[in-house]
């Protein structure tokens, strides 16, 4: 398979704006990607994307967009859709009047616009919301407008910022399905900022970590996560024993996942490739293969073994590397030592399938 | 009885002498008023020219500040520059100046045989004892009312919208038309109306610029001087309820 | 160059015409001053009387307004009762009114052979050309001013901490006094400075209720009228200067 | 020992105000106890306190404070201390005058106040604080402050409105934990109200849970949150494993918590009472006593098995009635039945004490 052509590329960017800094950001974005950017609040997120909208020009450093310099292009002459952490609707303008804006600055006839109104409002499920003036509208559906706006106009990048900070955490996990759901079947280009690991390992193709405007790391989720290159990375992705699989079998909800070295059984109704994560708290240690309620049994040998206080913190290798936190009583209770063979247990509903 | 009311029932009282000494004038004047001679006033060709002369002057000067003002109101709302807070003050000079100090300074400055007068004077525009210099006058006096509600009304957009309006491809003047202006609407139009009052309320800078053609608030010093109060008070009654009617405008403008 | 500023620019070419013609009037009248003219004018024994009874009768109207004026906003700002939209619209009625017509209808309701006149005359309080007349005029004009400022500051302090003053013992007038006036300075003193700005700049109800004894604004129309448009330009400096400072203390006030 | 003395007394209060309601409450609050009333957003909990305090008049209903009906009094004759959830601090005054306040318009001289002042601020701790300006105080530095200043008029009763809602975690754990310390120093009778069910077990002698204006059930936290009488009640206390005990060992940071029928290990700094809670999902379910990294192994008797799809639950008495989560899986492979004996097995570092 050929390396994909690049969509994007932002070429030693930097910029200061009111309190935010960028600083020297060199990236590539390649056409058809799902690339998250992920670093905590003031790292400068919102500024990049603003940046490759071209609401604000680069102190210096170059845009490349599809081949074109577009560094000092205005907005509206990029075809870049932007959505706004929010999300920024009309609000004097129906739903469907907002989808239909962009069109009709770019000269559709009513009849054209409603007509791809229309079309992507089928394809975003939002057909019923189209005359529903925006102040009535939900969060969740605010955010489907707003992504269905910035669709229509058929843009070569879609920019999205926090989408999914604004909501509660059962539209927040609906409207993550949603994006992974529409991204399938539309296939844009998107860049999405974030300061959720779920998200980035979700959705992201590959994402990139910033911090204090500068990008400390660019690279799979899966890999950036387990492998951070810096404490600071560490400190805001460190999540541990996350890994990405396959779902291979179900009985009901409980589902098999193979990730790879290991089978791991979750309670889940996805299927195809998921991550998963297992707390390092919630893994029990035991000497022989016994048969408890917990579905997940796994053998593996003691790599590693480091204090984490009040707990210790042991490296066990299982085909896949799992860090589990024991308290130091039970190291003594049972005589752990590095090389020594354990099994590990954990329950199928202490598993976060995402 | 409990006395948590205590406080509320004596500032109503104390309060309630600003009311008396404010609303008893609107009340007595159109009790005092003879319905024939409101009906003569209404006739009253003299009347009738100088609402019209009024009028014209408040509304020229309205749009010439609705023309200019409303740009420099989204400048001054979006863009930071050197000395803003200075124009800034100075722009609420007009509003804080005596009337008659506020006439002479624009006679002063735009009088015929003044260096800017004499180009206007070529133009065509001379402005003592002419629409021109009540339109003049007026807007000098009023509008920096509009300009300051219209900022405040850009101020309150939220400037994503601006953005993303942008991005989906509408340029920076679509943007004001379509998105902009619409949500501003309310701002801009209180202001137009507050401006539009301030201008027919003028007396002073009218008084040094333009006396004639003659304005109502001029033409009612003349009646009072020449014919005594009584003869003032149907124009009074008139005007009394056209104020009462902006007033009730504005509220539902503001949507209060 | 990119073309993003394109419509900055041209609103800002547009607005400049309104910031023009605003502010050559009070860049010019400076600049056309004789100095031995403006020494002569601070020492006039005539306008120094003008300018202390201009000043005094603002303040008292500014006094009064304040008196009766904040209880009335603290009441409108925490209570709610019957036709309270109304109340508030029609005493915003003196700010869009003609002043010419707002010195009718104070002379109509407070003349002394009027029915409150007369009983004001037996307490020695007649309007017509007096001290009284000029600060019930000016108390008409400017007032409301100070109730819509005071009541906007009023209302923008959080209830809880007046609640926990009284929960801490403080009656609700000690309440008042420790708590809800200190928070609300700024906005009623600076209603305070504008209502006293507008008082000075009054000339139209004057003109009908008390043109004697004679205020600052009227003697700038007197002696343009007597000697011309130059003998009025001292005077007009000093106001304008004046005006300036209270521009520049308002901004103060308000801590921009 | 004798019932102690009624110090509140609500009679049949109701109150409509704005969207709010209170209807008909009836409520005995004792003298030296921490009542705390629990309920979601817009149950009229603030409501409540204000009609306490005096800062709104019930439409119906008495209260009688301390032997006297103080229904018809303003607040500043009640003698109660309020602290409102944005704390309300004088923002005009420093710390320290904010709480000289309530003394000096009782008459006390400067001199008198600020030995008060000085008394209270060490006993709370806050004595550097008390020249700062009230805008440069942080969140939890606000609540002090606030709470000083309601103390040192020594009001009859503090009411708290969410004292904590508006702080960050590890503010808000710091702050629980200085209620419970002033609490014990100063032993003042206070209604602390909350939608947190961890404030409600970890402070309250004894909580109502109040919904729609109603208070529903009173009782003492444990048993309200282990036997709610309704589904409503249920919806928000509902919490299980939810256990009252008292720390009687401990190695380090591994206390043994003596919960009455059962011993339970788990990570904690802190002594004596304390309330301890285990997530269904954390325990694991083993037919033979076998030696693990968990700390906690009870051997118990299953009661009951229910569907609690895509689970199933289990009753499990062990001196203690917990409830476990497993997957159907699991109960069919160690064919699990009503009357059979298991083991449960938990971590330490699963278990939550507060």
């Amino acid at each position: 398979m050929s390396e994909p052509e690049i969509l994007l590329e932002l070429k030693g960017l930097s910029k200061s704006w009111k309190e935010f800094r960028i600083r020297n950001v060199s990236l590539e974005i390649r056409r058809g990607e799902y690339f998250v950017v992920m670093g905590p609040t003031g790292a400068g997120k919102t500024l990049l994307l603003q940046l490759i909208a071209g609401i604000h020009r680069p102190d210096s450093g170059r845009i490349i967009l599809d081949g074109i310099d577009v560094t000092d292009l205005p907005p509206e002459r990029r075809n870049v859709g932007y959505v706004p952490q929010n999300y920024a609707l009309f609000p004097h303008m129906t739903a469907g009047e907002n989808i239909a804006y962009g069109l009709r600055v770019r000269g559709y006839s009513k009849g054209e616009a409603d007509e791809v109104v229309g079309e992507i409002s089928r394809r975003l499920g939002i057909e019923e919301l189209l005359d529903r003036r925006v102040s009535t509208l939900s969060g969740g559906e605010q955010q489907r407008i707003a992504l269905a706006r910035a669709l229509a106009i058929k843009p070569k990048l879609l920019l999205l910022d926090e989408p999914l900070s604004a909501l509660d955490a059962e539209t927040r996990e609906e409207i993550r399905e949603y994006l992974r759901d529409i991204r399938r079947a539309l296939g844009f280009t998107a860049i999405h900022v974030t300061h959720d690991f779920v998200e980035a390992a979700d959705l992201g193709d590959r994402m990139a970590v910033m911090f204090g405007g500068e990008i400390l790391q660019v690279g799979k989720p899966i890999d950036v996560m387990n492998n951070p290159r810096s404490e600071v990375v560490a400190s805001f992705t460190g999540i541990k024993n996350l890994f990405r699989g396959r779902v291979v079998g179900r009985v009901g909800e409980l589902a098999e996942i193979d990730v790879g070295g290991a089978r791991i059984y979750a309670l889940t109704k996805r299927g195809g490739e998921v991550s998963v994560a297992v707390r390092p708290e919630s893994i029990i240690v035991t000497l022989e293969p016994v048969k408890t309620s917990a579905r997940n049994l796994l053998k593996g040998v003691i790599r590693e073994i480091s204090e984490k206080p009040p707990l210790v913190s042991l490296k066990v290798e299982a085909g896949i590397e799992f860090t589990v936190y024991v308290t130091r009583n039970a190291v003594e209770d049972l005589n752990l030592k590095e090389g020594k063979n354990v099994y590990l247990a954990f329950k199928a509903s202490d598993v976060t399938v995402f | 009885m409990r006395k948590i009311e205590g406080l509320f029932l004596t500032f109503s009282a104390v309060g309630s002498v600003a009311i008396l000494i404010l609303l008893v004038p609107m009340i007595l004047a159109p009790l005092m008023t003879d319905p024939t001679q409101l009906a003569e006033a209404l006739m009253d060709s003299e009347i009738s020219r100088a609402l019209s002369t009024t009028f014209a002057g408040a509304s020229l000067a309205t749009l010439l500040a609705l023309i200019f003002g409303v740009p420099l109101a989204y400048v001054m709302a979006r863009k930071d520059f050197a000395f803003k807070g200075l124009l800034e003050s100075l722009l609420n000079i007009p509003l804080t100046i005596p009337h008659s100090v506020a006439g002479i300074l624009v006679l002063l400055a735009y009088h015929s045989r003044s260096s800017i007068g004499s180009i206007l004077s070529n133009l065509g525009i001379v402005i003592e004892d002419t629409l021109w210099g009540i339109v003049l006058a007026m807007f000098f006096v009023s509008s920096p009312i509009l300009i300051s509600s219209a900022r405040a009304g850009f101020s309150m957009i939220d400037e994503n919208l601006e953005h993303v309006a942008r991005t989906l491809g509408a340029s920076h003047y679509k943007t004001f038309l379509t998105v902009t202006l619409p949500l501003s609407l309310k701002a801009i139009a209180s202001g137009a109306v507050l401006t539009w009052a301030r201008a027919v309320s003028e007396v002073g800078a009218l008084l040094i610029v333009a006396p004639y053609p003659k304005s109502i608030a001029l033409l009612v010093i003349e009646r009072f001087e020449a014919f005594g109060l009584s003869s003032a008070i149907p124009i009074t009654v008139i005007l009394l309820a056209m104020s009462l009617a902006i007033v009730l405008i504005l509220n539902c403008v503001l949507g209060r």
